[in-house]
């Protein structure tokens, strides 16, 4: 047992399974020599050597197209996209080619591959930098879609993201990289689409994702003690596969649901798992399903600015408060 | 070219019999589905899109004859020539155009998305340019792992103007890839001439020193030339010095898609072309290497045959089944995106 | 008043506006002197001049970026691409340039540009170049998402939208585009923002969108017909900016509501709409609400798995039948 | 270059002491607003990234002083410099910096997007290459309306290999656009060698020819090179006769952003590269003309004072208010994406 950050877990979780099979190889802009722009992944390209870490153009289509290549014709690619917005200049891969080769083919093409990339606000680096864009991939049909928001998370589903044999779009929270948390010694490894009760509650069930993980866990502690509303608060970890049985089963306990989204308003996966709850829980639910979430407008870089637009412990506090008292 | 007959002692050149009945028999196989292609299309039994390679077959013939069994090919949409010259049975690819049970993907891809992995065909892509960076990672995998193998990568002309395109030229020449990119080029993209959008004569060839590489300009309708071409391209890969970018001067006899009746050529363009039809071509080469017409002959009949037969078992081939609706999205075979 | 196509009502809503502005400039692949691959921009290059009717390159990223530098200076473009799968190769634009540029530079830059595309599935194309992307943009904080039904609303709807200063995703349906239509004489001028009621009814809300509209409408009438069930049925034309109060009003009538979706399943337009009834009209509805979409898959090539896989009238029927008599 | 003094009577060459001396203003104003910046960072005063251009201050001023009014840039992240050579206040620079209210776009772009429309500085765009076809467009609007200004691009060499490069030059090169496309080749991307990931040797200028265009690399540390350089190329534009590509070597001092302390440089690189700093040899050469020192004083005086009084007048800047937050996502000033 020992603590480690989340970024430092990143890169134990891809040695962990570079040393574990040799058809895992790593690539993407300036992740070998120079350990990577956050510095999760030092160590690699010592450990592993040029052939199985290696430093591309800036060439996003390329690393994820060659990426795509070499996991149909056997190998294990694990590709870094730095920053979760550069998918949209790579977006072909990701909508169209990874996701649907193998159905297209009737199942004859495989894409054993993991894109990791750094997603989320928090570091004021603008509209441009700080996207939260598990929407952009959830949305597409055929692929796998996590988010961890705790080191021991990191290392365990990067590992089952490697070992799984369809292509899966792996979000690490930029604005987590230097959280703590402890890990395990030896192994680890988790298992895709199981969301986790990190506070089991009575009266509401909170849904949260990556950053926003310990902001619901801290809104519940406040809620509980200020106002003694006890929530239950879900870890979504993976969008695809969804857990849709633990976020029902919660909700048939609870009656009450509110998530809270990072992404912008429109379309996120909060929309998605309220419309679920709306349908199959309808009989089940006590009052509105609130959706708490950045506003639908890009982010701004100024620090204050950026820190007033996310939700945060106060919003959610207040957001949940004032609906269960309503 | 000389019409003269070559003196027998020169029959076997570096080429030879063998390998120019094969060559010849590829490009008449393809001639032969493309045009039983077309006429199924009028009898309304062609659905969805479909983009004929007619007037392009020594493209393919060529460089899959120069293939060995273990290379990869990465085609587009206009990959039925590229699909068929791999091996892949007439029966497979009609039924797909068909949209049949029988068809390769069982209906489930469509005439854009031919597929054989088990010929090495790694897939047709739709999207222009999406390929060439796939096929990097093909070539990729085979020099991490050390193996023999050659990708071979076809797009069009219009392609060479897509982003994609340059992002994998320069990464094929910086990782040394065994990897050949085959520019088919037409002279058109769907209905606009290359040269109207493009800034060099040459969409591909005039690129290549942007990339390190040789310009390479050949006569794609000639499958001789076309061989020789691909047999330098792939060993120089298999030795370790990287990618070759090929561009082929070629001609698509019918339009674009089936939706095209290809107005836009200029009078008298179509019919210059069709006296360098590839097939008529090959056929006067055989003759002037002295290879008898009953081979021919023999070849045309036994395609005829095979063309005849698939259209037959396509005509009777069921619809796919429903039940292949949901399966293989994912690995297990199924769709779950939830439990 | 003449009975138009859908497909020829686009050639007139932008002949009617570059008529009108000289402002107005149209680019694309095959769109000038071919007319455009669906035939839907006939005529224009032959009216305008090739000074103002482009044919560009294969170079989705160079349309759409030149379109907004363009409309950054003064002009009014309408880009554009031919299938909209392909927004995936130049996502960037519509995803991280169009939609912030404005925001970022507190207000000092301007996008007044339409990306006009061929929507959604039906030509047995399979699939990438059948989806159905309006989700792609609906989700990105900054554009507006427009996406007609029918001929007179194609021609109103893209008048406004090129009038519009900001940049609006023109989403025309390859299968609508040989549907007819009648059309008013003279200038014709919608309004985006404004969802419409095309069949009022009691019992429930069926909301669809392009396609699904007249299959939603035929659903009801067979559902009035055989099942005595009365439906409303709304086509929301338009997702960004969303009609909200109708959409509310009508649920607040008929405390039911479906959403019929072409779109795969998660993330989808609906499932935006299902929560924001969720959350804002809990206390209107008598029932769950309910999703009909594609199944969360790849779209298949083949006529007879196509069919199958979209919402058809049938399953529209079916589905708000069983729901209703629960 | 020799260092005598140049003869008077050449004093007045193409360039000219009046325009020299508006070189070195441009190339000091930039140094010291760079400067300073950094020093506000190790204070904790700069928020989220920056990206300095200490060391390849004459690319910019050679462009800036070049333009004429009305002529249009594009930026990308690393674009304080190209911001300031146009004219906008170092304060607002500072400010966008420090996010404050003061700032260029009051806090909410930030560094990455400086942006100042009523100078011609249409924006910095921190997704590598995408502003590129963005100039493509200004510059098309300006051929369409028969306007007379140019557009000027910048990106760095690590832009060269990615697609929008690519689509981007083959479409002015085609449409024969007025703008000016400038590879700042500081031999680095962010921690990478150019050289380790590029096919080619000069990434910009060995691709010239497959756009058509002519290949240009210059020494981008000599703002005399630069400018006449820059004048040649917009003297074509103007006249119609389509862009340029121009690549100009140069190199960073600091590491690529506020993070970077650049520790993947070979030992003595950078103190070779300080020997060629801009200014230290845009002194030289004032000097070489004969152009007095107490000039050469009053300009670093006068730039000393203005930075020093942004600098203040930053620190002294209130936060942006949180009634910004939401304002100017669409045209009507709000946000609403619903009624
Ligand atoms: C990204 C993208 N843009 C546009 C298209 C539509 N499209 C399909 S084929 C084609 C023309 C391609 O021309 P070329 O590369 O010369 O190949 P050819 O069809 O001549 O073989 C176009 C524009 C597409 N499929 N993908
Ligand atoms: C599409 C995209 N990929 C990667 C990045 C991350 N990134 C920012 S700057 C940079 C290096 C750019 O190098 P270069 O073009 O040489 O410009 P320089 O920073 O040297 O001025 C990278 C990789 C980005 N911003 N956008
Ligand atoms: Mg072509
Ligand atoms: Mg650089």
């Amino acid at each position: 047992m020992a603590e480690l950050t989340y970024r430092d877990a990143v890169a134990r979780g891809i040695a962990q399974e570079m040393a574990r099979d040799p058809d895992v190889v790593f690539l993407g802009e300036d992740v070998a020599k120079a350990g990577g722009v956050f510095k999760a992944t030092v160590g690699l390209y010592e450990q592993f050597g040029p052939l199985r870490v290696r430093d591309t153009p800036i060439s996003e289509q390329a690393i994820l197209g060659a990426a795509m290549g070499a996991a149909m014709t056997g190998l294990k690619p694990i590709a870094e996209i730095m920053f979760s917005d550069f998918f949209a200049v790579c977006f072909d891969y990701i909508a169209n080619e990874f996701p649907k080769s193998r159905y297209m083919t009737n199942g004859q093409t495989k894409c054993p591959l993991v894109v990791r990339t750094g997603n989320g606000a928090g570091s004021r680096f603008g509209a441009q930098h700080s996207q939260s864009v598990e929407n952009w991939c959830m949305m597409i049909p055929g692929l796998k879609v996590v988010a961890p928001s705790s080191p021991v998370d990191v290392i365990g589903l990067l590992a089952a993201a490697v070992r799984d044999p369809d292509p899966v779009i792996f979000l690490e929270h930029k604005s987590l990289y230097g959280t703590k948390g402890e890990v395990p010694d030896g192994e680890i490894l988790d298992k895709l689409g199981t969301a986790k009760i990190l506070r089991p509650g009575r009266d509401a069930t909170i849904i949260a994702l990556a950053l926003m993980v310990p902001r619901a866990l801290a809104a519940a502690e406040r809620l509980a003690a200020e106002h003694g509303i006890d929530c239950e608060v879900i870890d979504v970890r993976s969008l695809v596969p969804l857990d849709t049985q633990t976020i029902l089963g919660s909700v048939a306990k609870t009656h009450r649901c509110f998530s809270v989204e990072e992404n912008p308003r429109l379309c996120g996966w909060g929309a998605e798992i309220m419309s679920i709850i709306a349908d199959e829980a309808f009989y089940d639910l006590d009052g509105p399903l609130v959706r708490i979430t950045t506003p639908h407008i890009p982010l701004p870089a100024a620090d204050i600015l950026e820190d007033a637009i996310l939700p945060t412990v106060d919003r959610i506090v207040e957001r949940v408060r004032r609906t269960l008292k309503a | 070219m000389s019409k003269k007959p070559i003196p027998a002692a020169a029959l076997n050149d570096d080429i030879g019999e063998e390998t120019r009945l094969e060559l010849y028999r590829s490009q008449v196989n393809i001639r032969e589905a493309e045009q039983r292609a077309f006429d199924l299309f009028l009898q309304n039994l062609v659905k969805g899109t479909s983009h004929l390679s007619l007037g392009q077959e020594a493209v393919a013939a060529g460089f899959a004859v120069a293939m060995k069994k273990g290379d990869l090919s990465f085609c587009t949409y206009r990959g039925h020539a590229h699909t068929l010259a791999r091996g892949v049975p007439v029966e497979q690819v009609l039924g797909e155009l068909m949209q049949r049970d029988n068809g390769l993907m069982r209906g489930k891809g469509g005439s854009m998305h031919l597929t054989s992995e088990e010929h090495g065909v790694m897939g047709s892509y739709a999207i222009i340019g999406a390929h060439l960076p796939i096929a990097c990672g093909a070539a990729w995998r085979a020099q991490y792992k050390g193996h023999s193998d050659v990708t071979t990568c076809f797009f069009g002309d219009g392609t060479t103007n897509i982003g994609a395109f340059h992002e994998a030229l320069n990464f094929a020449a910086v990782w040394k890839l065994p990897v050949i990119f085959v520019c088919e080029n037409n002279l058109y993209m769907e209905y606009t001439p290359i040269r109207d959008v493009t800034a060099v004569e040459h969409p591909a060839a005039d690129r290549a020193s942007a990339y390190g590489l040789e310009r390479i300009v050949i006569d794609g309708n000639d499958a001789d030339v076309v061989y020789r071409t691909a047999m330098t391209a792939y060993e120089k890969a298999r030795a370790g010095k990287g990618p070759s970018l090929i561009e082929c001067m070629t001609y698509r006899h019918s339009g674009h898609s089936r939706a095209d009746p290809a107005k836009y050529r200029p009078e008298g363009e179509l019919e210059r072309w069709k006296e360098r039809d590839p097939i008529k071509i090959y056929r006067e080469r055989l003759k002037q290497f002295g290879i008898g017409d009953d081979a021919v002959a023999k070849i045309d009949a036994d395609i005829k045959r095979i063309v005849d037969e698939a259209t037959e078992a396509c005509k009777a081939a069921p619809n796919p089944p429903m039940d292949i609706l949901t399966t293989d999205v994912y690995a297990d075979g199924g769709w779950a995106w939830r439990n």
